[in-house]
């Protein structure tokens, strides 16, 4: 590869990681999906039809919010990228969109999608409902129970929601059956995958339907910070989509790369390589090889693996990757709510809690600029935070 | 035995068809007897599932397999030592994920396979693209790679396919994951055809095969069939190893 | 008064409505509100924070988006403006962050407030965070149990909620509490209505700070409809201060403007004039004078008035008020999520309603366009319509 | 009694300090026996309570003695057949809120007090700006508008109302609602100072007079004072008329 975070080729690989572990099965569908995925993506009335969606109805650009007390308060200057306000409160409509475009494109008329804490679901079956689609969702056994509301968010959306009841009943699990689901099912479906995971092209293309916020990002500092480019670009890590996104817009920048994990569910940090859904990238596992579980406060964190685009940016350096705990979390979210009145999704609050750390330890200098990409609300996060507060 | 597996199915299918039933190791206490009852009523080879926590191919019978194997501390190594003091006349042949395969390198886990007396590996989520290095590994320990092929390949790639598998080609049978299901598809008769036209390797046809007549008719379109969830339900469902070596007859007396 | 919708003067009259029935001790304090927003309003540096607070931190502008599905279906061309996708998630914002800097600039150093729902107290509590300023909002007993999350909402974003023991234990009793104890503390604390309710300058004040909302929704009426301006705009009355939001950008317009209420709290057509709160209206009462509770399923609407701009744009005819019924509204919110991919606020889903009943029957003409303002998000809706899906 | 509310205490503060007792009408059976007690107490004029479902100005104390009224059926109608039978020798004033007043109109509701023969009526959500025509109407009844006063009224308001008022003039003791507090504020002197400087009308303090050492420290800076919520608290327990006006009595004294 050439340049960093640019076209990974026919063979999806970063490095060493990505690729294309699935069985023969989906194959066909897998390099269809590229193939339409690259002729839409240099189509310019592809881009258009999507920029507008993006705007008239998902909202964007969304704002780059200088966080003026919590600046004052860590001797830095903070600037929160905003995905918090894009329609159904995260950064995930932005690849569900586009995804959902392309599938209409290729003629499909269901998406399946699966999900933890209910985000991408409920964003795929928003948008499902907006192009006219049918949208299946699987998400586990236990996360359902966990995230009631989002499930009953998605009913009212129309989607399908499947329960998974194998395994760890979680993510993982609901990927997996998504997974064979749609091996069974590709003539009509289309699979929506969630984050910067999966089979080639997926973590490429999620990373280009993500690439708007650090584009946006970019341009939204040139304008506001007198270095035009912050000292440090930040954002949490769960499979890594919100992070590519906003990495993709400074990784040519002087800008240095930081990706935040929980401390539960750090692949980057305590993973090894190997394959799982798809690709191959730094997997939580036991000695043994088996996918172990990952665990922290935010349900969409809890993912054992990482984006193969983030494995190679940690190996070459480019990035960072650095993990907090619970307790950390929780008080940044406070700390934020009560500091700039925005109460902002747990999964966040992992990328504050890293910057609340380093400015106070003087890992960041003083005087330094932060920007950092706020992925969602925490409206879905309250009731469960109740008893941490 | 040092007969390649490819050798020596080939020489099977002259008398007949094929027929390759699949246990997951560890799924039951005493699973290396259900290999050796399997091989008593006639199967050709042996399919060993090597248990993986995210069995992405696989239907619910099998991840059930899977999850109590695992749960039962079934692991890699553990597996090989009881492999290799079992010796049942036909060839054993692993089947398990690129995670565990990868696990160090696809050579070291070729060569443990191998050291084992294993004779083929089928790894389903390791399709041509990413099946290279592994595939040169498998060669260089005498251990034969099988690949899939499904009724969405495009005959092209069909034909690359069939000249890359090694031992057999595994015909999916359909586009579902595994389980029993009751129908023939059109799209199976189809694929084999295909297949028979590309390859004089043996193809073989897996998933879904869940009756005798069922096994019978898709024999019919290729050189036999490989059993999976029929049997693991059975296995399950508390089936002793002398019950599932007289189901595996059952398949043998409809496919002769 | 000579134009509608303009400068209601020192006495705070809108035609036979409006006023400043509160007690002596509290003339005063709004005295001294009103020459402060008529000082600030005529301050070029008061709007400049103003907007860019709502522009970088409350995510102004909002889009207007088609509604393509619906329209389809409903044979007319319905445009949605989407005070959904607001920081908080309703137009409460607007009207919050206006008044909070008003009592930054008037020195105050605690907002108080009422809530019904809890999307105001919501909207204050992160203003007053936002501001560095604390909140104490008042709340009625039943609405805390009902509404929990908005409490915990509220608590996260360090407000304190003051639970309202007396009468109803609902909004209205909330507001009484509220004007209570501002009688008791106008020095330091300010207090921040909700809607275009209250003793002058609160309504005409609540409606400057939510005219953003149509002077927005005609620029984009008039970039996306070929006539520039809408047959009809729609929106949904509580208080009525997104309505008058709305309205006040197109009262100089041909378009013909429908204010939708709740059948349970419908004072606009049951109501009769009294005073309620410090200002003279239509309010739901008895026969003798006592005022009753409303009624509906979207709890932003239970309040048994309506501001006083609105009582008179009725009595002159330039507004025209309906009511639809809860069940109209449910099928209204699920019609909407299932075309278009937007779980609406109950609220909302009142103005949703009346314009498909009314493009239904033909009392809107095939191919009019509706310009419908969207109050707020639904997901704090989602759990109570589970029962009635 | 034919002799305005204004003329009446001006007679009495001759020879004493004010004293005006409350009472919410229809709070508890037999309500009027408690303006019986209250005016054979010595009360100098007894204040009625109309109940209305949002009493902004009042606290809990008062909130639910309106509450309990209005459940017990009381209505304005009601309220006005029970007093037009009572004469207990000194005035009685009407209180309650505007949405009551303004019902069919000022004149109307002012037209029927003085059927009924009350004398005074105190509106506290209706100020100065919005007692225009109900101060005619009321003048027109010979119905004296009681206007309150707060420590926050600016001094040229204040004398402007202290020139509107009639009857007296209701100084409020602080800026919170009624209720009953510990001390008397400075703010309360200062008020009653100015008002004194400003009008010969009578001046009367309310809000918060919970105690007869209280309410003679308070009538020191005026000419006396309405008791509500320490009566209404005491009703609202239970107790009976006849214990209401040994409280009254007791505060009379205090007053003397
Ligand atoms: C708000 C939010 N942020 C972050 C994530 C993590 O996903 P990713 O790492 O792909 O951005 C999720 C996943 O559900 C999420 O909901
Ligand atoms: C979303 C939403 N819309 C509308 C309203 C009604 O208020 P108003 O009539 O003042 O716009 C509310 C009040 O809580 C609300 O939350």
């Amino acid at each position: 590869m050439t340049t960093l975070m640019s076209d990974p080729g026919t063979t999806g690989r970063f490095g060493d990681y990505g690729g294309r572990y699935v069985p023969e099965s989906l194959i066909p569908a897998c390099q269809e999906i590229e193939a339409a995925f690259r002729d839409a993506w240099a189509d310019p009335g592809f881009r258009d039809r999507l920029t507008t969606l993006l705007t008239v109805y998902a909202g964007r650009p969304t704002p780059l919010t200088p966080a003026r007390r919590l600046s004052e308060e860590l001797g830095v200057t903070l600037l929160l990228k905003r995905e918090d306000l894009t329609h159904t409160g995260s950064h995930k409509i932005n690849n569900v969109v586009g995804q959902a475009l392309l599938a209409q494109r290729m003629g499909r008329r269901r998406l399946l999608a699966e999900t933890g804490a209910g985000q991408h679901g409920v964003a795929t079956a928003t948008a499902a409902a907006l192009l006219g689609l049918r949208a299946t969702v699987f998400m586990g056994e236990r996360d359902i129970e966990r995230q009631e509301l989002n499930v009953l968010r998605m009913n009212v959306l129309g989607a399908e929601v499947v329960p998974v009841t194998t395994g760890s009943r979680t993510l993982k699990d609901a990927c997996n059956e998504a997974m064979r689901h749609w091996v069974a099912s590709t003539d009509d479906s289309y699979y929506c995958l969630g984050s910067v995971l999966g089979p080639h092209p997926y973590p490429w293309m999620v990373r280009e339907f993500q690439r708007v916020i650090g584009e946006e990002a970019r341009a939204q500092c040139a304008a506001e910070l007198p270095a035009a480019v912050p000292d440090y670009v930040v954002a949490c890590v769960g499979g890594g989509s919100n992070a590519a996104g906003t990495f993709a817009g400074f990784v040519g920048t002087t800008a240095r790369l930081v990706g935040v994990e929980a401390e539960g569910g750090a692949a980057a940090t305590s993973g090894r390589a190997g394959v799982l859904h798809g690709f191959r990238s730094l997997v939580l596992q036991d000695e043994h090889g088996q996918v172990t579980e990952a665990h922290s406060v935010a349900a969409g964190l809890d993912y054992p693996g990482i984006g193969p685009e983030h494995a190679h940016l940690r190996d070459g350096g480019r990035a960072r990757y650095a993990t907090v705990t619970d307790e950390e979390v929780v008080r940044a979210l406070v700390r934020l709510a009560r500091t700039e009145g925005i109460v902002a999704a747990l999964e966040s609050c992992h990328a504050l809690a890293w910057v609340i750390r380093a400015a106070g330890s003087g890992r960041i200098a003083p005087g330094s600029s932060v920007m950092l990409t706020l992925s969602g609300r925490g409206d879905k996060d309250i009731a469960s935070i109740k008893e941490l507060l | 035995m040092t007969t390649s597996l490819e050798t020596f199915l080939l020489a099977r299918r002259a008398t007949g068809r094929l027929l390759v039933p699949y246990v997951t190791a560890g799924a039951a206490p005493g699973w290396t007897d259900v290999v050796r009852a399997y091989a008593d009523a006639g199967a050709d080879a042996v399919e060993i599932g090597f248990p993986f926590s995210d069995p992405m191919l696989d239907g619910v019978t099998i991840q059930e397999a899977s999850d109590r194997a695992i749960a039962a501390g079934t692991t890699v190594t553990g597996i090989l030592d009881e492999v290799t003091a079992l010796d049942v006349g036909v060839p054993l042949v692993a089947m398990t994920y690129g995670n565990l395969v990868f696990q160090r390198s696809g050579a070291k886990f070729c060569a443990a396979l191998a050291m084992s007396g294993l004779r083929g590996l089928i790894v389903p989520d390791v399709p041509l693209e990413e099946a290279g290095e592994l595939a040169d590994a498998a060669v260089k320990e005498g251990l034969d790679l099988v690949l899939l092929a499904a009724p969405s390949t495009p005959r092209a790639r069909l034909g690359e396919i069939a000249a890359r598998s090694r031992g057999f080609v595994y015909a999916l049978t359909r586009m579902g994951t595994t389980g029993e299901r009751d129908e023939v598809p059109e799209q199976a008769a189809r694929l084999g055809r295909e297949l028979k036209e590309l390859t004089d390797r043996p193809v073989l046809f897996g998933f879904g095969v869940s009756s005798p007549r069922q096994a019978a008719e898709l024999a019919r379109h290729a050189d036999g069939v490989v059993v999976a969830s029929a049997l693991m339900r059975r296995l399950l469902d508390g089936a002793r190893p002398r019950e599932l070596g007289e189901y595996v007859a059952s398949m043998r007396r409809a496919l002769d």
